[in-house]
């Protein structure tokens, strides 16, 4: 079996006497995506923002690519490769779409102090965004300034933004929220393929994409993980139907 | 021909007050004297030491005044009179007397009408051993002005002294240094707060319930701020050079056409205004303004008749002069001061030995 | 965009226009207001560098301002004084020449820069606007009773300190002086602002998130920019110190924070250009309008609020456009 | 007569144009889903009942009176409750005080939503940023249903949900329809869900109203042609 | 130094700091919950003085003058939020300062014209006047003690007002999100015009009631306007219990700082140099304690958002 590449080992967050995080172990390993569900307010978003580092789990430990990063930043981890979208659209407004993704790129490549050459002249840079945007399917937006964006072409941005990190892994906080069916189906293809570049560990609601994508799942639940495994073992667990899928799965 | 004078003088935001009184002053002895050959320019510097920099080179550059007079505070005439005479024009300072200006930094274009900034604390320092005060209580701003007030003071202060403190200039709550007051065991306060400083020190003070004897330079007391002081004020002895109740018909007539003239009474400031300009005039009546040797010679003399009485300029240019002491009274509706006796005698000051001039 | 840099071409045309048109009719007074105008543009334009495009609203731009002055009003002190500055451990002597003056200026409002920035840029929004002021009002008053340098009184300088090759004391050359400077500054400014970390900045104003997302880390990115703003204010501090001969703790003042983001204001946040327009036009309304009432203010007040309310982004808003330029 | 009704509506974002010829009608009782593509201008004609956003053309009258010149708090006192997209939750407000700041008098009270969404009642006391996603969710509906609305305005009010919530969601909207004839105005995403409660559908394209009928009506071909799908 | 002069003192600290929760009340209501920097708040404290100051020359009742400051200064609030900071609520926070700003400039100037430049006469009424006894045999003014009263029952009504009321919480539902709220069906702007009247009232008062012990002159108000942002600033923003303990502590550090810091220089230096030396650190040390404060909390002792 590959080494994974992300290691989650017994992460713990509290909030008060609620455990948002309850000794939490999990991995991601190369290849593949790794969907993590559970109804809401289960802990998903906490647990992705611990690996990401904007919060400091109260014990256990992040290993990436073998090195422990629970004490690093969360732009440390961002420059070790760790991409990440966010559950509610963090994008520089103002800045136009295309500004966006070379912000990634910028970040992405280094060098961010540099004062005196035009950043919207760098080609290398302008290329990667661009690929990035094609992508996903915002290549004709790119002059658009972000916040006149509906929100489902921010959520498409938002997945660009990530892209043009060319992350070795990718954290998604639900990047299909918000976007419609015909999104959704590009969203999935996009997925499916980016798998190969770098492993997904991805959070979302959408049932049909995950079914597609998945190749693990992890359910949590009030914290804990109650289930780990493909795609078929999750469907048919009475325990994850009750506490998550409902009737979803009968349609 | 004819003197065109540069007027630098505070006229908006809260010091004011003094710039219009000196201002008016100066305008009304002008009026008087009848002369259609005395231009005045006046512009406002906002209590603002770089406006009054960028004011006086406008008026040399510009408007190639003369002479160049009006500023208030100590702080702006020092940035402005060094230049200013260094360029050659005369100034008469109608109100700051920074000890710098009188000392080292002393200029034969430089004449103070006012006092050298000591003074009036000196005198204070000279009354409190009149009055028998031995442990006085002695407080004054953290800032160049503060400093010399009390250094003024002590200089002829024979007493002991309770306590010495600097406050925060602009403070507006005594209510910490009036407990130090009371616990100190003193059996007089001497302070200089100027402006709204003083006012709410006063009336903090009566609301105490400490009742010590105060003394303080007249700046606290003056007409413009006495009504605004009220009752707190009463019975206070503090130190001037001049008073509307000085006995002699260039102030009778002063304050008689002043009021006529503005509608209230003239402050201190006002009296230096008038007093600056009728010492121009009386230059101008000696000496021609284009032959400026001759034209500083008449000023020195100081042939004209103060408001104050005697007046005379010292080696270094500043005023020897009577300083009094009054006692703030109530005349009828209006708080207002009256002389009960001189506290020094033909003061000069104390840096004539540091003017090399 | 087209229209934006039309009116920064005519903006310092102007500049350019008036004090040579002075020059011609002999009106000196008139250089000095100009000189003046340009200095605060380089305040203004030190200040707009962390305000309008770091976001870092801050209140005590005074604090390098009033350095700037007094490293000027200390060191050509001394010279005049022929007084050392230290003795120990190494002898360092005052000077009069403006190169070295401005070099110490900006070296020291750097460092002044970092260590206020490194402390207040724990805080954001308005506790930054506040303990920026916090940190110029300490200096304020230290300055006022610092004794040994005049404290409220302040210090003069007699002549003007001297530039290799220049008559600093002739109005015209010293503006010249100053015009270079602001040109430089705002040549430098506007590169800065296009750059890798132009972008990665103004991103890290408008969300945090986003920026430590692509791994970089905002506290650093608003440290530069707060270090570099402070610099160029700094550099207007000493020259406007040398343009009144004369520094006063006035400089440190809040009063003076408040002017200078007035000018940023006025001219348009985050546009290069904007402080400068922002101190003409400030200037220009002050020289004006004092003549015309004891109760001038209340003109100024009337016409800054208009523009508030009627011109938003400023001057610049209002005559180039709304966009920000992004090429 | 209509409960809404938008005729030939124009909107802008500042220069830009985000309406055409926008029509839709909404009768009482009635559950009307608004159907289009991304950025296609759904939210945009929410924000113009709801006059967040004002119209530069047309007429948008809701229970027989115009509200195209009324502010907004006037428009919701006719009975317009709003879920937005993007929940807009007071984020550091307590739940409990996020749904007091919308009561009015009516059927619907803390108790009722606290029925409704028994997560939000454990959650009482909580700020609203801390909640999860979904937390906030059902915030957002709880509180435009303490408005006691006539009329009630989800857009994609189920997004990031948990399938059961969702389910649980659905099936609320089916109850209000059935059981106090309340009007609503839907945006989703997922057809079929709509489709289990939805009576009628508009769609927009490109700010214009391309279709309007019952959802019965809706066929593969449309829908292809609009949504993709 | 007796230990009932520090008591005194103490307690004297205490006092300015319910004067300063006062002037900073309003402040932070209008700040915290509105979001808006209001430059021009001193300029209404102002206001309150200089109609108090007329108000009591005209009919003599101090209680009149009391009501005169709450009224005009509310009436000139709810004129500048009609007229002017309406239009200033969805900008950011630099226009707000510019055009707050453009009002001190307009109030200063415009009350100098009314009301000369000279300051103006108010003082406390004969029942107000005189010393007590308290405890330990300390002196006190009467009038400060009333001040404290005063201050303590703001902060309980402004407190209970914020936090318990449908009011208050749909003014802090604003805060978050001014448009939703309206969509929700609230006249966000007739409330908020309140609010700011509120504070401005608030501010009014508090100008006549400190002005009655201090000066009432134009410009009286932008040093208080400087100290009661710093109060709002240590407690944190749109806190009112932040804003009456960082009142208590600015006043304690203040009044402490001005007595104390003087004396144990003079356990280290000469008299001149520890009189001269504790001075100046004393007129520094609130903006020592808020730079302190912030860099361990940045956000204020109490501040959340
Ligand atoms: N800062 C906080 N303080 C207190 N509780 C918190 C905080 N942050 C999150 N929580 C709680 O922790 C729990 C987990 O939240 P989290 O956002 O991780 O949920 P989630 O699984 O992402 O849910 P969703 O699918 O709805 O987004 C929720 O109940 C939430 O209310
Ligand atoms: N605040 C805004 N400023 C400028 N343009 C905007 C703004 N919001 C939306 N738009 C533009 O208006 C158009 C319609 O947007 P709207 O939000 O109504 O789309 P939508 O149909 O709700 O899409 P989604 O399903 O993605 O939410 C979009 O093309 C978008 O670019
Ligand atoms: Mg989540
Ligand atoms: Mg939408």
């Amino acid at each position: 079996m590959t080494e994974p590449i992300l290691d989650i080992r017994g992460v713990t967050k509290r909030f008060g006497a609620l455990a948002a995080s309850d000794d939490i172990s999990l991995d991601l390993r190369p290849g593949e995506i790794h969907a993590l569900i559970g109804p809401n307010g289960a802990g998903k978003s906490t647990l992705i923002q611990q690996i990401a580092g904007g919060l400091a789990p109260d014990s256990g430990r992040v290993l990436f690519d073998g090195r422990d990063v629970t004490a690093l930043s969360t732009a440390a981890r961002a420059q070790l490769g760790m991409g990440r979208t966010f559950q509610i659209s963090a994008l520089a407004m103002d800045y136009t779409v295309l500004q966006n993704a070379v912000l990634g790129a910028l970040g992405a490549r280094g060098g961010v102090f540099r004062f005196f050459r035009p950043v919207m002249r760098d080609a290398a840079l302008l290329a990667r965004a661009r690929a990035a945007l094609d992508e996903v399917g915002l290549a004709e937006f790119e002059a658009m300034r972000t916040s006149e964006l509906s929100h489902g072409q921010r959520r498409q941005l938002e997945v660009a933004v990530a892209l043009t990190l060319a992350p070795r892994i990718f954290l998604m906080d639900e990047p299909m929220a918000g976007l419609g069916s015909e999104g959704s189906q590009r969203l999935t293809g996009i997925l499916d393929r980016l798998r190969r570049r770098a492993p997904i560990l991805l959070v979302e609601h959408d049932m049909d994409a995950v079914f597609a994508l998945a190749d693990r799942i992890s359910v949590l639940v009030y914290g804990q993980i109650i289930a780990t495994g493909s795609v078929a073992e999750i469907r048919s667990d009475a325990e994850v139907r009750r506490a998550y899928l409902g009737e979803e799965d009968e349609a | 021909e004819g003197v065109k004078v540069g007027m630098i003088t505070t006229l908006s935001g809260g010091g004011a007050g003094l710039g219009i009184d000196v201002r008016d002053g100066f305008m009304l002895a002008v009026a008087q004297s009848g002369r259609d050959d005395i231009e005045v320019v006046i512009e406002d510097d906002q209590r603002k030491p770089d406006v009054a920099v960028q004011l006086s080179d406008k008026m040399i550059q510009s408007e190639k005044v003369d002479i160049l007079t009006g500023i208030i505070w100590s702080n702006l005439a020092m940035a402005v009179v060094p230049g200013a005479v260094a360029q050659g024009k005369i100034y008469l300072s109608p109100n700051a007397g920074p000890s710098a200006l009188a000392g080292q930094a002393c200029h034969q274009n430089y004449f103070n009408v006012a006092w050298q900034n000591d003074n009036l604390h000196e005198a204070a320092g000279a009354y409190a051993n009149d009055a028998g005060h031995t442990n006085s209580f002695i407080l004054a701003p953290n800032y160049p002005a503060g400093k010399d007030a009390l250094t003024g003071f002590k200089r002829f202060f024979e007493g002991d002294l309770a306590g010495e403190i600097y406050t925060k200039l602009g403070q507006t709550d005594y209510a910490a240094e009036i407990a130090q007051i009371r616990a100190s065991g003193a059996d007089s306060v001497f302070f200089f707060l100027p402006g709204g400083m003083g006012i709410s020190f006063l009336k903090q003070y009566a609301d105490s319930g400490v009742d010590l004897p105060v003394v303080g330079p007249a700046f606290s007391f003056d007409q413009g701020i006495l009504q605004a002081v009220g009752d707190a004020a009463l019975g206070v002895k503090n130190t001037s050079q001049w008073s509307k109740d000085i006995d002699n018909a260039t102030n009778k007539a002063f304050v008689e056409s002043f009021q006529d003239e503005y509608g209230r009474l003239p402050s201190l400031y006002a009296s230096q205004g008038f007093d600056t300009a009728n010492l121009m005039i009386s230059a101008m009546e000696k000496a021609d303004i284009s032959d400026q040797e001759a034209f500083r010679a008449a000023l020195k003399e100081a042939d004209f008749s103060s408001t104050r009485g005697d007046f005379a300029f010292a080696a270094n240019n500043h005023p020897v002069q009577d300083i009094y002491v009054r006692e703030v009274i109530k005349e009828g509706d209006v708080y207002t001061n009256k002389i009960i006796g001189v506290a020094l005698e033909d003061r000069s000051n104390a840096f004539l030995d540091a003017c090399k001039m | 965009m087209k229209r934006e840099m039309v009116f920064n071409l005519a903006l310092l045309a102007l500049i350019l226009g008036v004090a040579l048109w002075a020059q011609a009719s002999d009106e000196p007074f008139l250089i000095t207001l100009t000189t003046r105008a340009v200095i605060f543009a380089i305040a203004g334009v030190g200040l707009n560098f962390a305000l309008g495009f770091g976001g870092l609203v801050s209140f005590g731009h005074a604090a390098f301002f009033g350095l700037g002055g007094y490293v000027m009003g200390v060191l050509a002190y001394h010279a005049q004084t022929y007084t050392p500055l230290f003795e120990a451990p190494l002898l360092i002597q005052g000077t009069k020449s403006m190169p070295v003056i401005w070099l110490v200026s900006i070296l020291l409002s750097s460092l002044l820069a970092l260590a206020i920035g490194a402390l207040s840029l724990r805080t954001s929004g308005v506790y930054f606007i506040m303990i920026t002021l916090a940190f110029a009002q300490m200096l304020y008053y230290f300055a006022i009773s610092w004794a040994a340098y005049g404290g409220e009184d302040g210090l003069s300088i007699y002549v003007r300190n001297g530039f290799p090759g220049l008559n600093t004391m002739d109005p015209l050359q010293f503006f010249a002086l100053c015009f270079a400077l602001l040109l430089i500054v705002l040549l430098l400014v506007s590169l800065a602002a296009r750059s890798a970390f132009g972008l990665a900045l103004g991103a890290a104003r408008q969300n945090e998130a986003r920026v430590q997302a692509v791994g970089q880390t905002p506290y650093r990115l608003y440290l530069v920019a707060f270090v570099i703003s402070g610099a160029i204010t700094g550099l207007a501090g000493a020259l406007f110190a040398d343009l009144n001969r004369f520094v006063s703790p006035v400089m440190f003042s809040w009063q003076t924070s408040g002017e200078i983001m007035v000018f940023v204001i006025l001219g348009g946040v985050g546009r290069i250009f904007g402080p400068v327009a922002g101190a003409v036009l400030f200037i220009l309304l002050e020289h004006l309008l004092g003549g015309l009432s004891a109760y001038w203010h209340i003109y100024l007040g009337a016409i800054l609020l208009g523009v508030v309310l009627f011109a938003r982004g400023g001057l610049y808003g209002l005559i180039a456009g709304r966009e920000v330029a992004h090429d | 007569m209509s409960l809404l009704q938008l005729s030939r509506i124009s909107a802008f974002y500042g220069a830009s144009q985000a309406l055409f010829d926008m029509n839709l009608s909404l009768e009482e009782g009635q559950v009307l889903a608004l159907m289009g593509r991304n950025g296609m201008g759904k939210s945009t004609t929410v924000k113009v009942i709801c006059r967040l956003l004002r119209a530069r053309d047309g007429e948008a009258r809701f229970a027989g009176q115009d509200i195209g010149g009324l502010p907004p708090h006037r428009v919701a006192q006719l009975g317009i409750g709003l879920v937005p997209e993007g929940r807009r939750c007071f984020a550091t407000l307590t739940v409990a005080e996020n749904l007091l700041a919308a009561a009015r008098p009516g059927a619907w009270d803390f108790a009722a939503v606290a029925a409704l969404f028994p997560r939000l009642a454990e959650r009482r006391d909580q700020t609203a940023a801390s909640l999860s996603g979904g937390e906030q969710q059902m915030l957002a509906i709880g509180r435009a249903l303490m408005t006691n609305p006539r009329l009630l305005i989800l857009d994609e009010a189920t997004e990031g949900l948990a399938p059961v919530v969702r389910q649980e969601i659905w099936a609320a909207i089916a109850r209000l329809k059935a059981e106090t004839g309340l009007a609503i105005l839907l945006i989703d995403k997922s057809i079929r869900e709509l489709g289990g409660v939805a009576d009628a559908a508009v769609i927009v394209e490109k700010g214009r109203s391309v279709w309007q009928g019952d959802f019965a009506d809706l066929d593969a071909q449309t829908t292809e042609r609009y949504l993709g799908v | 130094m007796s230990l009932i002069l520090l008591v005194e003192q103490t307690l004297n600290g205490l006092q300015f700091g319910v004067m300063l929760f006062l002037m900073a009340a309003g402040l932070t209501l209008v700040f915290g919950v509105m979001g808006l920097i209001n430059l021009a708040h001193g300029s209404l404290y102002m206001i309150g003085a200089f109609a108090a100051a007329a108000m009591a020359q005209a009919s003599g009742s101090f209680l009149l003058a009391l009501a005169a400051s709450l009224v005009c200064a509310a009436f000139a609030g709810v004129l500048i939020e009609v007229l002017v900071i309406r239009r200033l609520y969805d900008r950011d926070h630099l226009d707000q300062v510019l055009a707050t700003f453009a009002l001190i400039l307009i109030f200063s100037e415009g009350t100098r014209w009314l009301f000369g430049s000279f300051p103006l006469f108010l003082d406390k009424p004969e029942w107000l006047s005189g010393t007590v006894i308290l405890p330990f045999g300390i002196e006190y003014s009467l009038y400060r003690l009333a001040i404290i009263l005063v201050g303590l029952a703001v902060a309980a009504g402004l407190f209970w007002m914020i936090a318990r009321t449908r009011v208050g919480i749909r003014i802090r539902a604003g805060e978050n999100d001014r448009e939703m709220i309206a969509a929700l069906g609230v006249n966000i702007s007739r409330l908020y015009t309140f609010v700011f009247a509120l504070g401005a009232a608030l501010a009014g008062f508090a100008g006549a009631l400190v002005g009655t012990i201090q000066s009432v002159q134009v410009g009286m108000g932008e040093p208080v306007l400087i100290l009661a942002f710093v109060v709002i600033v240590i407690g944190g923003i749109g806190s009112i219990k932040g804003a009456f303990i960082g009142a208590l502590l600015v006043g304690l550090t203040e009044t402490l700082g001005r007595f104390l810091l003087p004396e144990a220089f003079a356990l280290v230096f000469d008299p001149a140099t520890a009189r001269s030396v504790g001075a100046s650190l004393a007129s520094m040390s609130i903006y020592i304690l808020m730079a302190g404060v912030l860099i361990f909390r940045p956000k204020g002792l109490f501040g959340s958002a």
